[in-house]
C-alpha cells in the first residue's frame, strides 16, 4: 500500500480520537443549551475548575492555602493525607454539583426570562469568577493530573498495523480511553433528553421560560440538574486533557476548540455534538497533514472555524440542529 | 345593497357610494404545501381596485398562508400571483413591498426594540432615499427627507390618534394599542393594497369600532384597496364589499357578505349558527 | 425634581429630532467637551494617556462599531480582534509605504479596507443567525490572525513578525512613535472619538437605523415591509467594520506603538469588546462609552486599590480583581439586563418623578 | 357608586367560601410604572369570574400577579394579599402553584414552538404523579375537546395555525388536572364556533369536573354568556362588577362592552367618531 | 531607594514560568537588603506589577512604575520588550532582557538602552546545534533537525539562524509550527512521526511545553535528541509527563541546582525570615535560578555606576552607562557565592549582548531535578552576528537612527 495513503489513515484515525476529545466538552455546551438555551461561555473555565479541584482533593492540597498564608502569615499547604483517585473523583464531582446550585441560586434564578445574549453575558461574568476563584482556591502552578489512565502508545494496534501494512499506526491509549468514556456519556444523556420527562421539560424550558413556568416546570430544579450534568461532564473533559497537559490555565482555552464543533453538529444535539467532533477532528487533521506544509502549518485553530462555517452555509441550524422556525 | 350582477361589471358604485374598479390583484389556482400539510388547494379568487375584501374561514384554513403568499413571503407550489394586470415574477418579499403593498400580522409584528414613531416611520422606508454617505453626514439631504416624512408619519399618528406614545417603546405598549401602531406603520407606507390579519383580535367591542371606523376613513379618504382576515362577523359583514370563505385551504364560499351568510357550507364549516 | 423636561416644548421636527432634546442633558454634554477638549489636555501626562485614556478612547471607537453591528443590526460577532487587526496591518502597510502622505488618511483609509474585509467575512450572515453567526465570526478571527502571522509581506519581512510605528507628525505635532507627546496622544484619538460618535450617532437615528434595528428585532418582518436583508446587514459590517478597522488603526500607531497580530488581536479582543457593548448597554451609542470606561478603568482601578491601596501581593489581587469583575458583572446584569445606558435612563425617570415614587 | 342589590349581592358572596381572594393590590413594573392601583377579586369554589376591560386595563397584570408570573417581566406586586384556599400564596413560585391546582393559560398562546403538539400536552403533566394510564386517559379526553389538534399531534406546535396554538395551550392546561385554570383571552383570534365551542368546554370541564376558571376577556359578549360573575377593569381599577345577568343588562356595558344599543346590536358602519365619556368616569 | 520594577506574571497561560522567575528576581533583592543593607548603602526594592504576559497591562505597569524612579526593566514578554524598546529609550531608562526580547538589541550601536547579555535567542540556536553535532561525533551532514516552535513573534526568532546554520553544517531543517495555546499537537507529532527527524528542537512557553515533551514521549521519541530552549527548560515543563520525560535537554545560560552558597544565603535571610516573594520552594528550580541571575547581574550594573559617577543614588541614565560598563569576573561570581553559574564577560558599547555562551541541562526524572551535562560553552558569531547587523539595520533604518559608538 503507498506510503502517503497509510499516513493518511494514521492522521484520520487520530483526527477521529482528538474529535472525541473536542466532543467531551462540546457535550458540557449542549446540554445547558438545550436546558436554558443559554451559551455557557464558562464551560472551558468549569473543566479547568472542576480538573483542580479533583487533583487538589486527591493530593490533599489546603484550599485557599495562599489566601491563609498571605492573611495569617502561616505556613500551610497540604493536608497529610492523599486521597484514592476514585473518592476523589466522587468528591469533585458532588463539588461540581454543589457549584451548579450556587449558579443558580446566585445568578441564572435572577435572569429569568431574559434575552439569550443576556445570559450568555452571565455566563462569562461567571467565567471571570471561576477564574480568579480556582486560583485562590488551589493556585496557578501547573498540577500533574494522574487517576492512573493510561498513556502512550498502544502496542497491540501498532503491532497488528505493523503486520498487516508494514507501517505501524500510533494511536494513543488515552485516546482509547476518552472514545469508550464519550460513547457512555452520550447514549445515556440522548436516553436521558429524548425518552424522559424532565428531558421533555428540559426541551420546554429552552424554547419558552415564562410559559415553561406557567405549566409548573420548576426552572431552578432543570437548571441546577443540567448544570450539575454539565459539570460533571467538564469533569470528564478536565481529567481527559488534563492528563495530557497537566492541570493549568491554559485548559480554560479548549473551550475555543469545541465551538466550531457546535456549530457543525448543531448546538441543541448531543449525537450532533459526537458526530461535529469527529468531522472537525478528522478534517482539520487531514487539512494540516496534506495542505499545511504548503502553506506553512498551525492550520488548525482556523480550519476548523471555516470548515464549520461550510457546512452552517448549507444547515444553518447544523447538521443536527433544531430547525429555526419562521413564521409571522 | 349592489347584486352579484352589477359586481361582474369592471366598475360599480356600491350603496354607500363608493366606486370600485377593476381587478388589482388576481390570484389564479394557487396550491401551497408544506411537507405533508397542504395549507392552500387550488384556490382561486379576485380583489378589486378600492374594495374591502374580507377573508374568512376556521382556524388553520389557510387565511394568514394567503396573505402570505400574496406579500410574497410564501411561495407557492403552484398558481400565478397576477397584479395590476399583469403575472407577478418570483420576488423577495421587500420587492414585493415596494410595489406598494404593505400589511399588518396576525401575532404582531412590531420592532419592540424601537419608539412607536419610529416604528410608524419604518413604514416610510420605500419612500427615503438618502444615501449611506449623506446620512452620516445628517445635514442636508438626509435631515429633510427625515422631517418631509416625519410629518407624514405624524398625520397618521393624529388619523389613529396615538400621540401620547410616539415616544414610548412598543413593547411596552398593551396589546390592543401595539395593533393600532401597527396599523399605523402600514399605513405610513401610503399602500395601493393594504393586507389585514385579524386586526381586531383581543379587542372589545369599543375598540373595535375605532378600529372600523378607521379601516372605513381609510378606504373612503385614500381610496386603499383592503385585503382583511377576520372573526367577528359582526365587523366581517358590516365593512366588507366581498367574502372569501376558505376551509382547509378549500375555497367553499365567496361573495357578498349576505350571500355567503346564507351559503349552507359556510354555514356549517364555520359559522356555526347563522349570522345576524 | 431635579431633572426636568416640563417646560421645554419642541415647536419643530428638527428640534424633536436632536441628539439631546432634553435641556439639562444639553448642557451636560456641553460642559463634557469643553473638559474633554480644553482642560483635559493641559493635565494629562503619559501615565493618564497610557494607562486610561487612549485604552479607553479607542477601545470606545471599537466599542461604537460592534455596537452597530450587534446592538443595532442584532448580528452578534466575535471577529472584533481580527477585524482591528486588519485595521492595525492596514495602517502598517500605509504609514511604511506612502510615508509622505498623512497619517490622518491612512487610518481612514485602513477603515475603509477593513470595512470591505468585513462585508466578506459579513456574507454568511445571510443565511447564519445567532449564536450560529457569532461562533462563525471566530473563522474571521482566527483566519485572519493566521495570515498576518504567515504572510510576510504584512509585517514587512521583519524577523520575528512584530509591527512598529514609525514616527509620524499631522500638522506638525507628533502623534505616533515614542517622541509623541501625552496631550497629542490624547487629542488624535480624541478628534476620531468624537467624529464617529457623531457619524454613529447620525446613521442610527435615521432610516439606516431603523433599518438595522427592524433586521435586529423581526427579521422576516423588516423583509416583508420592505427592508432588503442583503443592503442592511451588509451595511451594518461594513459600518461596523470600519469603526473597528479605525480603532485597530489607532491602538497600533497611536497607542502602542508596536504589536504582533496574535498577542495583541487574539480572541479576547473580541470578547472584550463584546463584553462592553453589553455590559454599556446594546444599541446604545452613550452605552459603547459607558462600557469601554468600566472595562478599561475598572482593572486598573482594582490594580491600584488593592496593590497600591491595601498592599497585597500583586498574584492575590490579580486574582481578586478576576473575580470582583466577573461579580460585577453578573450583578449589573441582574440589576439591570439592558446595561448601564438602560440603567442611567432608569435614574432619570426616577429623578424626573422625584420627590414622588411614581 | 355600586346600588344596594350589588353590595348585598358583594356581602353574600365575601360570606360563600371562596378559593381565591385578591385584597386591593398595586403592581409596579421596572420600579416605575404602576399598573395595578389597588384590585381587588373574590372567586367562589366552582364558579366562572371574568375579568373584561379594555387594552392595558391590566388584566394580564392581574393573572400574573396571582399565578407569580410576573418577576419574569421585572414586574412585583407592591401591596396587597393574594389568598388561596385562605394561605397566601404570593411568596410562592409558579410550580409550586401548579402543584395547588391553580394553573394559567398565557395570553397569545406561549406554545413550545420546538416541541410536536403532543409533546406540549404532556409537558402540562409535568407536575402529575399519577402515573402514565391516567396521564394517557387525559390526553384522550383533551383531543376529544379539540379534534383539531389530533389530526397536528405529531408536527412541531411552532408550524400551526393560530388558533390550533390556542387549542394547544389550552390543552396543555387541562393536562394538569388543575382545580382553577386562569385564563388569559382565550377567544383571541379563534373562529367564532371555536369561540363558543371553547367557552362550552369550559362550561363543561367546570360542571363535571368541578375546576374553578378565572378568565380575562374581551370578547364581553360571549364571556358574560358563560360567566356567573364579573369584573370590570378600567385602567388599573376596578370600576364595576356583580353577577353576568346584571352586567349584561347594564347600560354603560351595553353600550361599550356589548356594543348594543337600545334598538339592538347597530352597524359597525354607522358607528361615528365622537368620543363618548363614561359615566362613571364623569 | 533603587527601584527595579519587576513586571511579572503570576496569573494567566504562562504563570506557571512566571511565578518562579518572579520570585528569584525579588527574593535576591531582598537578599541585598538583609545580608548587605542595600547595593553601596542603598536599599533597593523591586516592586511587582502584574502583567499576565498582556502587553497592555505591560504598557499600564511601565508607566505605573516608571513615576518611582525605575532604574531598569525587565518585562519577560517578547511583546512587552518591543513594546518598551522606543520608549524606554525615549525615556532613558534601561531595558534588560537576559535571554530573549529582540535579538538584534545585542547591537549597542543601535539600541542604546537595550541590553540582552549575556546571551539571546540566537546564541541558544547555535548553541543547541553545536551540542547536537557533538553527540552526533562532530558532524551534523545530512542529518534532519526538526524545529517545533511557539506560532508568535517570539517562536519565529530562531529560524533565520538555524536556516543559516543549516547551510554551514549541512542538516536538514524542517520547522513545525504551534499555534496558542498548543493544547494539541497531534498533528505535530504524527508529522515528526513519520519523517523521523534525528533531533527535535523546541522553541515552546506555555502549555505547549508540557503537551510537546508529553506527546515526544507517546510517540516514543528518544528523549536525549529532543532539546529546547531555556524557556522551554522549566522544571514544570517536563514534571507533567513524569518519568517519560527523563533525558530530555534544554540549552541554558546560567547554573542549575541550587547547591551554590548565594542560595544558602536565600534560605537564612530571605526564607527563613519569612521574606520570601513566594512560599521558598521554588528555591534551585531552572527559572527560579533565572530570576536571581537577572536580578544579581542588574545589582552589579548598578554598583558599576555607583562607582563611575561616584553617588550612591543613580539614576536611570546612569545605570544604563552602568549596564554598558558591566565586567563580571569568575571572582566575582564567587564573591557572590555563585561560582560558575555564569559566564564571566564584559558588556561594551557597541555589543549589549554579551559572550553568548550557555550550556546544555538534562532532566532526570527519578531524582527531579536538571543537571549541566556541558560547560559554558561558545556560540556561532560569523553566523549570528551578520544576523544582528541585518535586522539591527533594518530597525535603524525604519525608525532613522544614526549609530552610536564611533
Ligand atoms: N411555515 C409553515 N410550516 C408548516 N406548516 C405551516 C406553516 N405555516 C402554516 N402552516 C400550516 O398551514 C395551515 C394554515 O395555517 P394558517 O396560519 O394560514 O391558518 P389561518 O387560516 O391563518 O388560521 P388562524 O385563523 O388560526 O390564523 C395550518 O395547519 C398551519 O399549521
Ligand atoms: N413588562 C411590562 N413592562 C412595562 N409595562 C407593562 C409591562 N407589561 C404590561 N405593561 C403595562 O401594563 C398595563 C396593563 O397591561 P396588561 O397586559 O395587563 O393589560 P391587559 O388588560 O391584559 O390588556 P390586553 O387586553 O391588551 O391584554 C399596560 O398599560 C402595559 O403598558
Ligand atoms: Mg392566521
Ligand atoms: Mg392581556
Amino acid at each position: 500500500m503507498p506510503e502517503q495513503l497509510l499516513f493518511a489513515m494514521e492522521v484520520t484515525l487520530n483526527g477521529l480520537m482528538a474529535g472525541v476529545l473536542y466532543a467531551l466538552v462540546a457535550l458540557g455546551f449542549v446540554l445547558i443549551f438545550k436546558a436554558s438555551g443559554i451559551f455557557n461561555y464558562a464551560q472551558g473555565v468549569m473543566a479547568l475548575f472542576a480538573a483542580l479541584t479533583l487533583v487538589g482533593i486527591q493530593q490533599g492540597q489546603v484550599p485557599f492555602s495562599h489566601l491563609i498564608n498571605a492573611i495569617f502569615g502561616t505556613e500551610v499547604q497540604n493536608f497529610p493525607w492523599q486521597v484514592p483517585s476514585l473518592i476523589a473523583i466522587v468528591l469533585a464531582a458532588c463539588v461540581m454539583i454543589l457549584f451548579a446550585w450556587i449558579v443558580e441560586k446566585y445568578i441564572l434564578q435572577h435572569l429569568i426570562g431574559q434575552p439569550d445574549i443576556i445570559l450568555f453575558m452571565a455566563t462569562i461574568g461567571l467565567a471571570y469568577f471561576m477564574e480568579g476563584f480556582g486560583d485562590i482556591m488551589w493556585g496557578a502552578d501547573i498540577k500533574t493530573l494522574d487517576v492512573g489512565l493510561p498513556q502512550g502508545m498502544n502496542m497491540a494496534i501498532d503491532e497488528i498495523t505493523y503486520n498487516w501494512f508494514g507501517y505501524g499506526f500510533f494511536i494513543d491509549n488515552l485516546d482509547i480511553v476518552a472514545t469508550v468514556v464519550a460513547a457512555l456519556l452520550v447514549t445515556s444523556l440522548v436516553i436521558f433528553s429524548q425518552y424522559t420527562k424532565q428531558g421533555r421539560a428540559l426541551r420546554a424550558v429552552a424554547d419558552d421560560h415564562s410559559a415553561a413556568l406557567s405549566v409548573g416546570i420548576s426552572l431552578r430544579f432543570i437548571w441546577v440538574l443540567v448544570w450539575s450534568i454539565a459539570g460533571f461532564v467538564a469533569l470528564v473533559a478536565g481529567i481527559m486533557w488534563g492528563a495530557k497537559s497537566g492541570v493549568q490555565f491554559s485548559l480554560s482555552l479548549i473551550a475555543l476548540k469545541a465551538l466550531p464543533v457546535l456549530m457543525l453538529g448543531g448546538f441543541t444535539s448531543i449525537p450532533g455534538a459526537i458526530v461535529g467532533g469527529l468531522i472537525i477532528g478528522v478534517g482539520e487533521q487531514l487539512f494540516e497533514f496534506a495542505i499545511g506544509p504548503m502553506i506553512g502549518g498551525a492550520t488548525q485553530n482556523w480550519f476548523a472555524y471555516v470548515l464549520a462555517l461550510i457546512f452552517l452555509i448549507f444547515r444553518p441550524q447544523g447538521l443536527f440542529g433544531e430547525k429555526i422556525i419562521e413564521r409571522v | 345593497m349592489t347584486t352579484a350582477t352589477d359586481m361582474k361589471a369592471d366598475s360599480y358604485v356600491t350603496a354607500d357610494g363608493r366606486t370600485i374598479g377593476g381587478v388589482v390583484m388576481d390570484l389564479k389556482n394557487i396550491t401551497l404545501r408544506f411537507g405533508g400539510v397542504v395549507a392552500i388547494k387550488d384556490i382561486s379568487f379576485d380583489i378589486r381596485e378600492g374594495e374591502i375584501r374580507a377573508i374568512i374561514g376556521p382556524n388553520g384554513a389557510g387565511k394568514s398562508s394567503m396573505l402570505n403568499v400574496i406579500s410574497g413571503f410564501y411561495k407557492p407550489q403552484e398558481g400565478e400571483v397576477w397584479f395590476r394586470g399583469s403575472k407577478r415574477p418570483p420576488m423577495k418579499p421587500y420587492q414585493v413591498a415596494r410595489q406598494g403593498l404593505a400589511r399588518t400580522f396576525q401575532n404582531i409584528a412590531l420592532f419592540d426594540g424601537m419608539t412607536v414613531l419610529d416604528n410608524i416611520m419604518t413604514g416610510r422606508l420605500n419612500h427615503m432615499k438618502a444615501n449611506l454617505l449623506q446620512q452620516a453626514i445628517w445635514k442636508g439631504k438626509a435631515e429633510r427627507e427625515e422631517i418631509a416624512n416625519r410629518e407624514i408619519c405624524e398625520k397618521v399618528i393624529d388619523f389613529l390618534e396615538i400621540q401620547h406614545i410616539r415616544k414610548t417603546p412598543v413593547g411596552r405598549l398593551p396589546y390592543g394599542l401595539k395593533k393600532r401602531v401597527e396599523l399605523a406603520r402600514a399605513l405610513a407606507a401610503q399602500p395601493s393594497l393594504l393586507l389585514l390579519d385579524e386586526p381586531m383580535a383581543g379587542m372589545n367591542v369599543e375598540e373595535k369600532e375605532d378600529m372600523s371606523r378607521f379601516i372605513l376613513d381609510m378606504n373612503d379618504e385614500f381610496g386603499t384597496t383592503i385585503a382583511l382576515i377576520e372573526h367577528d362577523m359582526g365587523v366581517v359583514m358590516d365593512l366588507s364589499d366581498r367574502v372569501v370563505v376558505m376551509d382547509y385551504g378549500k375555497k367553499i364560499g365567496d361573495g357578498t357578505p349576505d350571500e355567503v351568510r346564507n351559503n349552507q357550507d359556510v354555514i356549517d364549516a364555520y359559522l356555526g349558527v347563522a349570522h345576524d | 425634581m431635579f431633572y426636568r423636561e416640563a417646560g421645554d416644548f419642541k415647536t419643530s421636527y428638527r428640534d424633536d429630532n436632536q441628539t439631546f432634546p432634553i435641556r439639562l442633558d444639553r448642557m451636560g454634554y456641553y460642559i463634557l467637551m469643553f473638559v474633554a477638549f480644553l482642560v483635559v489636555p493641559f493635565f494629562i501626562n503619559d501615565y493618564w494617556v497610557n494607562a486610561v485614556f487612549a485604552p479607553f478612547l479607542i477601545y470606545a471607537i471599537a466599542a461604537l462599531g460592534l455596537n452597530i453591528l450587534t446592538g443595532y443590526a442584532g448580528q452578534v460577532s466575535l471577529g472584533t480582534g481580527g477585524f482591528m487587526a486588519v485595521g492595525a496591518y492596514a495602517s502598517y502597510k500605509l504609514m511604511t509605504g506612502f510615508p509622505e502622505v498623512s497619517i490622518i488618511i491612512h487610518i481612514l483609509l485602513a477603515g475603509g479596507i477593513t470595512a470591505v474585509v468585513g462585508v466578506a467575512f459579513g456574507l454568511p450572515s445571510l443565511r447564519i443567525k445567532g449564536f450560529y453567526l457569532a461562533v462563525a465570526t471566530l473563522a474571521a478571527q482566527f483566519f485572519l490572525v493566521w495570515v498576518f502571522n504567515k504572510v510576510p509581506w504584512f509585517y514587512n519581512y521583519s524577523a520575528s513578525g512584530q509591527i512598529n510605528a514609525p514616527e509620524r507628525s499631522v500638522f506638525g505635532v507628533i502623534v505616533t512613535g515614542p517622541n509623541t507627546e501625552a496631550w497629542a496622544k490624547y487629542m488624535i484619538c480624541l478628534v476620531f472619538v468624537v467624529g464617529l460618535a457623531w457619524v454613529a450617532r447620525n446613521l442610527t437615528r435615521g432610516m439606516m437605523g431603523r433599518k438595522w434595528m427592524g433586521i435586529r428585532d423581526m427579521d422576516i418582518a423588516a423583509e416583508i415591509i420592505g427592508v432588503n436583508p442583503l443592503m442592511a446587514k451588509m451595511s451594518a459590517f461594513a459600518v461596523s467594520s470600519f469603526f473597528i478597522g479605525i480603532a485597530g488603526a489607532l491602538f497600533f500607531s497611536v497607542y502602542l506603538g508596536a504589536v504582533e497580530a496574535g498577542e495583541a488581536f487574539g480572541i479576547n479582543k473580541s470578547f472584550l469588546i463584546l463584553f462592553m457593548i453589553i455590559i454599556g448597554g446594546l444599541g446604545s451609542t452613550f452605552g459603547s462609552f459607558a462600557g469601554a470606561a468600566f472595562m478599561v478603568l475598572m482593572p486598573v482601578l482594582l490594580k491600584n486599590v488593592l496593590v497600591g491601596g491595601l498592599g497585597w501581593p500583586t498574584d492575590l489581587a490579580a486574582y481578586f480583581e478576576f473575580m470582583i469583575v466577573g461579580g460585577l458583572i453578573v450583578i449589573f446584569l441582574i440589576v439591570e439586563p439592558h446595561g448601564l445606558a438602560q440603567l442611567w435612563r432608569l435614574t432619570k425617570e426616577k429623578l424626573r418623578l422625584w420627590p414622588f415614587p411614581h | 357608586m355600586l346600588d344596594a342589590a350589588q353590595t348585598a349581592e358583594k356581602t353574600a358572596r365575601n360570606a360563600g367560601e371562596n378559593l381565591l381572594e385578591v385584597n386591593n393590590i398595586e403592581v409596579i413594573y421596572n420600579h416605575v410604572i404602576l399598573v395595578l392601583k389597588g384590585v381587588s377579586l373574590n372567586v367562589p369554589k366552582g364558579s366562572i369570574t371574568a375579568i373584561l376591560g379594555g387594552n392595558g386595563a391590566g388584566k394580564t397584570t392581574t393573572l400574573k400577579a396571582i399565578s407569580n408570573l410576573l418577576q419574569s417581566e421585572r414586574g412585583e406586586v407592591t401591596k396587597g394579599t393574594i389568598l388561596h384556599k385562605n394561605e397566601n400564596v404570593a411568596e410562592l413560585n409558579p410550580s409550586a402553584l401548579v402543584k395547588r391546582g391553580v394553573i394559567q393559560v398565557m395570553e397569545g398562546r406561549h406554545c413550545f414552538e420546538h416541541l410536536t403538539v403532543e409533546e406540549n400536552l404532556l409537558t402540562g403533566a409535568y407536575t402529575r404523579t399519577d402515573g402514565k394510564a391516567a396521564i394517557a386517559a387525559d390526553l384522550e379526553m383533551v383531543y376529544d375537546y379539540f379534534p383539531r389538534i389530533k389530526e397536528r399531534r405529531k408536527s412541531q406546535a411552532g408550524y400551526t395555525s393560530g388558533g390550533e396554538q390556542q387549542m394547544v395551550a389550552m390543552g396543555r392546561a387541562l393536562m394538569s388536572r388543575p382545580d382553577m385554570i386562569l385564563l388569559d383571552e382565550p377567544s383571541m383570534g379563534l373562529a367564532p364556533q371555536l369561540v363558543e365551542q371553547i367557552f362550552e368546554i369550559v362550561k363543561k370541564v367546570n360542571e363535571q369536573e368541578g375546576v374553578t376558571f378565572l378568565l380575562a376577556e374581551q370578547n364581553t359578549n360571549v364571556a358574560l354568556r358563560y360567566a356567573h360573575y364579573g369584573y370590570i377593569l378600567e385602567n388599573g381599577r376596578v370600576v364595576m362588577d356583580g353577577p353576568a345577568a346584571e352586567l349584561r343588562e347594564n347600560p354603560d356595558v351595553k353600550e361599550f362592552y356589548l356594543g348594543m344599543s337600545d334598538e339592538g346590536r347597530k352597524s359597525f358602519r354607522d358607528v361615528r367618531s365622537y368620543r363618548r365619556r363614561k359615566r362613571w368616569l364623569a | 531607594e533603587l527601584v527595579f520594577p519587576s513586571l511579572s506574571y503570576r496569573t494567566g497561560p504562562y504563570a506557571a514560568g512566571g511565578i518562579p522567575y518572579a520570585d528569584g528576581f525579588a527574593d535576591y533583592f531582598t537578599l541585598l537588603n538583609e545580608r548587605d543593607g542595600g547595593i553601596g548603602g542603598v536599599m533597593t526594592s523591586a516592586p511587582e506589577c502584574e502583567t499576565a504576559y498582556n502587553t497592555e497591562k505591560g504598557v499600564e505597569c511601565y508607566e505605573a512604575t516608571k513615576g518611582l524612579g525605575a532604574l531598569a526593566y525587565n518585562p519577560l514578554s517578547t511583546g512587552i520588550t518591543y513594546q518598551l524598546i522606543p520608549k524606554v529609550t525615549a525615556d532613558d531608562i534601561p531595558l534588560y532582557t537576559p535571554g530573549y526580547g529582540r535579538t538584534s538589541a545585542a547591537n549597542g550601536k543601535v539600541f542604546s538602552h537595550v541590553f540582552n547579555f549575556p546571551a539571546n535567542y540566537w546564541n541558544a540556536a547555535s548553541l543547541a546545534v553545536n551540542h547536537l553535532k557533538e553527540v552526533s561525533g562532530g558532524d551534523l551532514t545530512g542529518k534532519k533537525i526538526a524545529l517545533v516552535y511557539h506560532n508568535s513573534a517570539y517562536g519565529k526568532e530562531p529560524i533565520r539562524t538555524l536556516e543559516g546554520l543549516a547551510e554551514k553544517h549541512g542538516f536538514e531543517l524542517m520547522t513545525v509550527p504551534v499555534d496558542h495555546p498548543g493544547q494539541e499537537q497531534k498533528a505535530q507529532w504524527l508529522q515528526i512521526r513519520r519523517e523521523r527527524p534525528d533531533f527535535v528542537m523546541m522553541w515552546g512557553w506555555g502549555v505547549m511545553n508540557q503537551v510537546a515533551i508529553q506527546e515526544a514521549a507517546n510517540i516514543r521519541f528518544p528523549m536525549e535528541n529532543f532539546i529546547g530552549v531555556w524557556w522551554s527548560g522549566g522544571d514544570h515543563d517536563v514534571t507533567p509527563a513524569g518519568e517519560a520525560a527523563t533525558g530530555y535537554k534544554a540549552v541554558t545560560f546560567h547554573g542549575v541546582g541550587s547547591d551554590y552558597p548565594v542560595f544558602d544565603d536565600i534560605k537564612e535571610y530571605v526564607v527563613d525570615a519569612g521574606k520570601a516573594a513566594g512560599n521558598g520552594d521554588n528555591i534551585g528550580k531552572a527559572l527560579y535560578n533565572r530570576g536571581v541571575y537577572a536580578a544579581m547581574l542588574l545589582a552589579e550594573a548598578a554598583k558599576k555606576a555607583q562607582d563611575i559617577h561616584g553617588t550612591p543614588d543613580i539614576t536611570s541614565s546612569m545605570m544604563r552607562d552602568g549596564m554598558e560598563a558591566l565586567e563580571i569576573t569568575e571572582e566575582r561570581m564567587t564573591e557572590l557565592g555563585m561560582p560558575g553559574f555564569g559566564p564571566s564577560f564584559s558588556v561594551s558599547c557597541e555589543n549589549h549582548g554579551g559572550p553568548g555562551t550557555g550550556a546544555i541541562q538534562q532532566w532526570d526524572a527519578a531524582a527531579g531535578k536538571w543537571s549541566l551535562i556541558s560547560d559554558f560553552g561558545p556560540s556561532d558569531m560569523d553566523v549570528i552576528q551578520p544576523l544582528i547587523d541585518e535586522d539591527s539595520a533594518a530597525y535603524a533604518a525604519e525608525n532613522n537612527i544614526e549609530e552610536r559608538c564611533n
